[in-house]
């Protein structure tokens, strides 16, 4: 990509528990600005991609071991958490990490803990509930108590609060009604496009991702397997059948997918 | 019936200097999840070392250097017990304050010595009469300080950035690092406050009792108000402290010669678990939510 | 026969608890005992032999007691000071299999002073029992005479484990043969908290005693109650684990005029207080801070001292001079006869009791003294008082036989151990 | 397809639930028939969760009832109603964190083993017996859910599809005749979708398991359920065969969106 | 490669279930219990038999009990040592009032304290986590309290049950050796029971409830009669202990010897060694009883430039950080040390 990414991260390896090895050389790049998408099964290593840049995992008993994380031409990788996300770096962590017995409206103040324009602070939360007019009906319940949705639109929206340069999303839409799917992606690409928030979106909706992405990577297993403009991997006929679902004749019915196997390519 | 009464109100004057004790513990649990053991302990050591500073300052000065001492002490166990021991099990948590008792029961009374050493900050403990009820200007002293700080600290949780993000903490440390709450500032923030809690703690206790090894005992009483009142509600602790200082006078009195007396200390335990039946979390603990 | 070349020891483990709730105790009267056994060292030893001490930290805990006993076992020490009711339980029956006498100074079993049923065990110079029936006899004192204990109201307010119930059934019986009443109060443990109590015994039972039968922190707090109710000190009468320094100063001014028993004197004005100060803490060898020289519990801790250093002599009387063995020790506790003469000797007049002891009598005298807390110091009241000998005598050796039947003892019938 | 029909297995009569002022199910009524995959959507907040919750007893109704065959569930235990065979997996995994994936099937069967305590403790005899004998059970689980491969890893360290994976064992493992799915594929991808999607079918085909299932992605709603529930907020505002459902206004506008539907 | 598990292929489920399934782990158990019964009686002195071994052992029994309880079926209790006291007072009034035999008073004192225990257990079926655990404390204070009011149980004034000398089946238990023997058989079955309770259905049943009891009543588990039997299960080999360790320890039953200080000291047993482990227990056990009395012989060295009074401080100092630094080397304790090092021996030379 370009010769000054906003974003570089340059062949990581991380282990956890000091033993167990799960990143195995990852290198990526978000360009200023940019929409990238981060497809893989479970269990490849998204989300410890994306805990890496954000510096989360040593609170999971992990840590980068090789490589180098750098953010906005300065390296992040030995940061304390909070001070990532005061450089402008904030995760929406996947499995819904609400603060279960803060109300909705607290919830979402936390996600400005580190602003210090606090006057502008009301203005977002009005524009958080806006996005999402369901949490404002919510927003003096305790987050513990809300659907497993609303939960999902407390933590993007705490998110937003904190008004980041780049934004890790992992996974938004899981469990998100199909409505409300497309609306989230139509904030991201707002957020995006209007507000300049460069994004990095670990997507298991990979026709979703690699709509509104502009670059996907593809991992596997702890390595990245293939990267490319969106689409170019929406061509790719492994993506098309494993990711998108689509054969050549179409989209096949789940009905029917019977107890074959094609290995993917990639995966030798 | 005078009696009673008197006996009612001499139970809810020291139940109030046990909720002291009983803050200690509910300011840690409340801003970081974690069942602190140590809380009597760090009473002691306060008290120990305001001693120790008084031979050498006047009041307000060692007083300030005690809290120093504290704020100190609550750094360093951020640094070297709490951050290696981020989002481990609650209970190795709990395990570690218990180590960090006997840590700290080692270096007060290694530098400060065993023998009881009293301490009079000049409040008088002999009471005045009022309607022929005593009533004693210390305990009144104690109950005023504790209903302060009770009001300090409830805004603070509840009105304040810092207390919201504490909370959070509390909830999930890992969900409040990722939205930027530094998590060593907030730690070692409630350690301090639970430190100065534990300091008039420590000053009220050990003018009554003599600063002392016993000090750390006092923890074993704070125990029930804790369940009691909720071990995360900071007005819980002061109304159970109420509860429990008349409700385990009065049955030692009214009740106890019939069974032999002694049940003062198990009385209170009682009380809770009938409460506990009924309220799981206490007269105001906040619930834990298990929603599937 | 001593081998000339090298010199020979008399190995002494002291058990003790430095740390703690009780840790005054513990310290203060190891502190003593220790200190007096370097006197003696820097005099040249007990007959020349000297002592060899040592300590092992029981935190005041019953299994770590055993295990510092059984730690020290191998290197054969003559006898053992428990320290701490728990742990002499627990090792009454050892020290029979393993033929080392036991020695518990004023705490422990009362009973274990019938030398019939407990050949290794030794209570002496007092008992608790002997201490209450003295308590009794000191309050008739104060009172005007035996006969004016008739209708006294006495509150027995003691800690709420088996050391605080033992005296229970004692006071009972002696409030019949007196006529005078008594209710009990107990506090449990760890006593911080008494408010009810010393309502019901100021407001409701109209108490003119308080017995106050504690230990630690439970100890001082009394006074301040007391204080708060305007009961008067002097007429709260404290167990010699109540009646040290360590007790009364925490409760400030409202300790003043407070009594409490004890079985040694007080203050550095004995002569061999003061050798130690000039000896020991001048070769700067002293196990304590010198502050704590001439506290209650330092001086128990000397006394414990001489009556151990005197046991020794008496078995090097019999058996020869050489380190002794427990056997050897256990027939010298069984004949100690330490005289106010011997003890003027030594320089502790007015510092302990004298001691006889016999076989069947591991007691040796009973002897108790008063003091009272005058806001700066222990003042000793009046003189040595005797306890009611035959009465506690009926009483421990009831007692003794149970424990024998329970035990499947057969009591001795002679000096002679089968 | 059509062997579905005869009376209802499961009946939910007028269902209310409230939370403070939230009326979670105002008035639910509906059946599941023996031998359907019965599909349950709706917007987020709609009740769906707590329709199931209702079924198995973690929320008591505060008015209406519910029949498992002719059995009247509302006042019963949790596990009570898991001993006449209703199994379930959740939407927030819960599986038994710190127990390995092998463990937590096996506590799947709890209901299904009986040993006592004696015999379990000397491991000798009916216990052993019994033991060997479910472990044969759930490996066949194990195998069909192709994780052979994490047997004896703990659950918690797992990926979270994998543990809606074995969560998915766990209830099988159960042998429920009524299996209630909170968004089995949530946080999948297209191929792990598909697996599921093939378990599901199987379970129902083979072993004739009733299944009820809440679920957001409608490729799969309309591809494999029998008949689809739709609630909102409370309410429910359609029933039928997906092809109906994918053509009612109402859940159109509330829930499906038009834009964007491949 | 020391240490493998592949290589070594199971032939059916029943291998794969037995106790030990890794034959390396079957030979190790085998040269430990050969060392246990037969090398040491021989080999250590009377003070390493009677007071380090024994108690080590009966405490580990009583750890193991504890970890049923909080580690496996997640009930935090502190209140434990007064089970051990109820075993301890009844199993002494069986032996020495009533004449039950040795064993079957052991057995008797666990009965009861599993009686009692399951009793102190109905408040779990409402209360979780630190409510449970502070709640548990009222055991200790009433248990405490009824034994030393009530006169049949403390037998009079010196709240104390002693006991006549002790004989199995006619032999005399005297010597450290015969007491270790003693404790041993008792100590070696009880845990290979426990073992087998834990890698069961009750076992998974009680790490279910631990884990989400929620989710695990709902898949058919009863909270009700699985979290008493873990009560009663807990406080039966507590009882247990209690009276083991006062007979061939503390020779008589005296409440002081159970107080507070003991609960914790099992709770931290459990914590350090290992939560939900039956190894762990041991570790824990050891680690908990020895370690202090290590600390006071290795401080003895310094017993000549330190002062006494410093040095007993210095003990506590060394023995909290310890605990601190265990807990941050491996917060799930040192089993799981044991189990990581076992793991590297296995993967050796290949780390990953
Ligand atoms: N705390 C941890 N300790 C040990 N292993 C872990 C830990 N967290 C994750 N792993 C392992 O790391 C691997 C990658 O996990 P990760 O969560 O990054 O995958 P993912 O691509 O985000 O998967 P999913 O789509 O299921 O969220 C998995 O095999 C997982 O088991
Ligand atoms: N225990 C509870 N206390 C308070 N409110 C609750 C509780 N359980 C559910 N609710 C509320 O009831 C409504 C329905 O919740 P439910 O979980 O059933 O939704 P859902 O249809 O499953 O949504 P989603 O698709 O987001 O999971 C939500 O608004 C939620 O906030
Ligand atoms: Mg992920
Ligand atoms: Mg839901």
């Amino acid at each position: 990509m370009n010769q000054n990414p906003l974003l570089r991260v340059n062949n990581i390896e991380v282990v956890y528990e000091h033993v167990i090895l799960v990143l195995k050389g990852v290198s990526l790049e978000v360009p200023e600005g940019g929409l990238v998408a981060l497809l893989g099964a479970n269990g490849a290593g998204k989300s410890t991609t994306l805990k890496a840049i954000s510096n989360l995992l040593r609170a999971e008993r992990g840590e980068v071991t090789k490589g180098v994380i750098e953010f906005m031409g300065n390296r992040i990788d030995r940061k304390d958490a909070a001070e990532v996300v005061r450089r402008g770096i904030v995760q929406v962590m996947e499995g819904r990490r609400k603060f279960e017995h803060l109300t909705v409206e607290d919830d979402l103040l936390t996600g400005a803990y580190s602003r210090r324009d606090t006057h502008l602070v009301k203005k977002d939360l009005d524009l958080v509930y806006s996005y999402f007019p369901r949490l404002a009906e919510r927003r003096n319940v305790k987050t513990g108590y809300i659907s497993g949705g609303e939960q999902q639109m407390v933590v993007i929206g705490r998110a937003l609060m904190a008004r980041p340069k780049l934004m890790l999303l992992d996974e938004p839409s899981m469990g998100l009604a199909p409505l409300l799917v497309q609306e989230i992606f139509d904030i991201v690409v707002r957020l995006n496009r209007e507000e300049k928030v460069a994004i990095l979106l670990a997507e298991q909706n990979a026709a979703m991702a690699l709509q509104v992405a502009r670059y996907g990577y593809i991992m596997e297993n702890g390595r990245l397997v293939l990267d490319g403009d969106a689409d170019t991997l929406r061509d790719n006929e492994d993506v098309r059948e494993f990711y998108l679902g689509l054969t050549e004749i179409g989209k096949k019915s789940y009905r029917n997918v019977k107890h074959y196997k094609r290995r993917k390519r990639w995966l030798t | 019936m005078i009696f009673a009464i008197e006996v009612a109100i001499g139970g809810l004057l020291v139940g109030v200097m046990y909720s002291l004790v009983a803050l200690g513990f509910v300011l840690i649990y409340k801003s970081s999840g974690v069942f602190n053991f140590a809380q009597g302990d760090m009473t002691l050591l306060a008290a120990l070392a305001l001693v120790g500073f008084l031979t050498i300052f006047p009041l307000w000065l060692a007083i300030l250097a005690a809290l120093v001492l504290m704020i100190a002490l609550a750094i360093a166990i951020e640094a070297i017990v709490l951050r290696p021991l981020v989002a481990r099990p609650p209970l190795a948590l709990f395990m570690a304050t218990i180590g960090l008792g006997f840590f700290l029961q080692g270096i007060g009374q290694g530098i400060w010595g065993t023998d009881p050493k009293g301490l009079d900050i000049g409040i008088s403990d002999i009471p005045f009469k009022i309607k022929g009820l005593l009533i004693s200007q210390f305990d009144l002293a104690g109950g005023a300080l504790a209903g302060g700080l009770v009001f300090a600290l409830v805004w603070f949780f509840q009105k304040s950035r810092t207390g919201r993000a504490l909370r959070a903490v509390s909830d999930d440390h890992e969900a409040a690092l990722s939205v930027g709450i530094p998590l060593r500032r907030a730690w070692a923030i409630s350690w301090a406050i639970a430190g100065l809690v534990a300091l008039v703690a420590g000053i009220m206790w050990g003018s009554r009792l003599g600063v002392q090894f016993s000090l750390s005992l006092i923890a074993l009483k704070a125990l029930p108000i804790l369940i009691l009142g909720g071990i995360d509600s900071i007005p819980g602790a002061i109304i159970a402290g109420l509860v429990v200082g008349a409700s385990e006078n009065l049955a030692e009195v009214f009740l106890g010669p019939y069974v032999g007396g002694g049940i003062q200390t198990f009385f209170p335990y009682l009380l809770a678990l009938v409460v506990l039946w009924f309220k799981p979390y206490g007269m105001f603990g906040r619930e834990i939510i298990e929603r599937v | 026969p001593p081998n000339p070349g090298q010199a020979q020891e008399q190995y002494v483990p002291c058990l003790i608890y430095r740390t703690g709730p009780f840790a005054p105790g513990g310290s203060g009267v190891g502190g003593g005992w220790e200190d007096y056994m370097e006197l003696i060292n820097m005099k040249g030893g007990v007959n020349g032999i000297k002592y060899k001490y040592e300590e092992c930290e029981t935190a005041y805990d019953t299994a770590r007691g055993v295990e510092c006993y059984e730690r020290v076992k191998p290197k054969n020490p003559a006898y053992i000071h428990p320290m701490s009711t728990g742990i002499t339980y627990a090792l009454l029956d050892r020290s029979v299999r393993d033929k080392i006498p036991l020695v518990f100074m004023g705490y422990g079993r009362a009973d274990a002073s019938d030398g019939q049923v407990f050949p290794w065990a030794f209570t002496f110079p007092t008992n608790y029992w002997s201490q209450n029936t003295a308590k009794i006899k000191f309050i008739a004192q104060q009172m005007g005479g035996m006969d004016k204990l008739k209708g006294l109201k006495i509150a027995n307010l003691h800690i709420d484990i088996p050391y605080g119930q033992e005296t229970r059934p004692l006071l009972e019986k002696m409030s019949k043969m007196y006529g005078f009443e008594v209710r009990h109060f107990p506090v449990p443990w760890p006593g911080i908290d008494q408010k009810a109590q010393w309502m019901d015994i100021v407001r409701r039972y109209n108490a003119d005693w308080v017995i106050n039968r504690n230990w630690g922190v439970s100890c001082t707090v009394p006074l301040r109650e007391a204080a708060r109710l305007g009961f008067p000190r002097d007429r709260i009468v404290g167990v010699w684990w109540c009646g040290s320094e360590e007790d009364v100063l925490p409760a400030g001014p409202a300790a003043k005029g407070y009594y409490s028993a004890n079985f040694n004197g007080v203050g550095q004005d004995f002569p061999v207080i003061q050798e130690i100060i000039e000896k020991v803490y001048g070769a700067g060898k002293g196990n304590l801070s010198i502050t704590r020289v001439g506290t209650v519990f330092y001086n128990r801790g000397v006394v414990t001292g001489i009556a151990m250093d005197e046991a020794i002599r008496t078995a090097h009387k019999k058996f020869g001079v050489k380190p002794v063995t427990g056997e050897e020790m256990r027939w010298a506790l069984e004949n100690l006869n330490i005289t106010e003469e011997r003890i003027k000797e030594i320089g502790a007049e007015g510092l302990m009791p004298p001691i006889k002891t016999s076989w069947k009598d591991h007691e040796g005298g009973g002897w108790v003294r008063f003091q009272q807390w005058d806001g700066q110091k222990w003042v000793p009241v009046g003189a040595w008082v005797a306890p009611m000998r035959e009465f506690v005598r009926e009483e421990v050796e009831k007692s003794a036989a149970k424990y024998a039947k329970e035990k499947g003892i057969t009591p001795r019938t002679s000096e002679a151990l089968k | 397809m059509n062997k579905k029909n005869g009376n209802p297995m499961l009946q939910v009569e007028d269902i209310h639930i409230t939370f403070g002022i939230l009326k979670a199910l105002n008035g639910v009524s509906l059946e599941i028939h023996k031998g359907e995959i019965l599909a349950i959507i709706g917007p987020n907040g709609a009740g769906k969760t707590s329709l199931v919750n209702v079924i198995n007893g973690v929320y008591h109704p505060s008015r209406g009832h519910i029949f498992f065959e002719d059995k009247d569930l509302t006042t019963l235990s949790h596990h009570h109603i898991a001993s006449l065979g209703i199994a379930r997996t959740f939407q927030n995994v819960a599986l038994f964190k710190g127990m390995t994936v092998l463990d937590n099937i096996m506590v799947g069967r709890n209901l299904k083993m009986g040993s006592n305590f004696f015999s379990q403790g000397i491991y000798w005899g009916f216990a052993q017996k019994e033991e060997i004998r479910h472990r044969q059970e759930v490996e066949r689980v194990i195998d069909w859910l192709e994780i052979e491969h994490i047997r004896k890893t703990p659950a918690g360290m797992l990926p979270y599809g994998l543990q809606k994976r074995v969560e998915l064992g766990r209830a099988l493992a159960a042998e429920p005749k009524l299996l209630l799915l909170d968004e089995p594929m949530a946080g999948m991808n297209l191929e792990e979708k598909e697996d599921i999607a093939r378990f599901i079918l199987d379970a129902n085909e083979e072993l004739g398991t009733t299944i009820a299932l809440i679920e957001h992605d409608m490729g799969v709603v309309m591809d494999i359920s029998d008949r689809v529930v739709v609630l909102d907020y409370g309410d429910k505002i359609g029933e039928g065969t997906p092809e109906e459902i994918r053509n009612n206004e109402k859940v159109i506008k509330a829930y499906l969106g038009t834009a964007r539907q491949k | 490669m020391i240490y493998r598990e592949c290589g070594v292929f199971k032939a059916n489920y029943r291998a794969d279930m037995a106790i030990f399934p890794i034959p390396l782990d079957r030979w190790g158990v085998i040269i430990i219990l050969f060392i246990a019964f037969v090398v040491v009686p021989f080999s250590a002195s009377d003070y390493w038999l009677s007071s380090i071994l024994i108690p080590f052992l009966v405490f580990s029994l009583a750890a193991l009990g504890l970890n049923f309880l909080t580690g496996y079926a997640g009930q935090l209790s502190i209140g434990h040592a007064a089970f051990m006291a109820v075993g301890a007072y009844i199993s002494l009034i069986l032996y020495g009032r009533y004449e039950v035999p040795l064993l079957l008073s052991l057995l008797g004192g666990g009965l009861v304290t599993a009686a009692v225990g399951a009793v102190f257990g109905i408040p779990s079926l409402r209360i979780k986590g630190f409510y449970l655990a502070v709640s548990t404390l009222a055991a200790q204070f009433i248990i405490q309290w009824v034994l030393t009011h009530w006169e049949w149980i403390s037998g009079g004034v010196f709240g104390t049950v002693d006991t006549p000398p002790m004989q199995v089946f006619g032999w005399p238990i005297d010597t450290p050796v015969k007491k270790y023997y003693l404790v041993l058989s008792v100590v070696v079955p009880l845990t290979i029971f426990g073992k087998n309770i834990v890698r069961g259905q009750l076992g998974r049943a009680w790490m279910a409830i631990r884990d989400m009891d929620v989710a695990a009543e709902i898949i058919g588990i009863s909270l009700f009669w699985n979290k008493l039997l873990a009560f009663t299960v807990s406080s039966f080999y507590a009882g247990v202990a209690g009276g083991l360790i006062t007979f061939t320890y503390y020779g008589a039953a005296n409440i002081e010897a159970f107080n507070i200080m003991v609960s914790f000291h099992l709770l931290g047993m459990i914590i350090i060694g290992g939560m939900g482990s039956v190894l762990g227990s041991f570790f824990g056990g050891g680690f908990i009883t020895l370690l202090p009395i290590f600390i006071n012989q290795f401080a003895h060295a310094f017993g000549t430039v330190l002062k006494t009074d410093l040095l007993a401080c210095l003990e506590l100092i060394l023995f909290g950080g310890l605990i601190i630094f265990f807990l941050i080397v491996e917060p799930y304790g040192l089993a799981r040390l044991w189990r990581t090092g076992k793991d590297k021996l296995r993967l050796w030379p290949f780390p990953y």
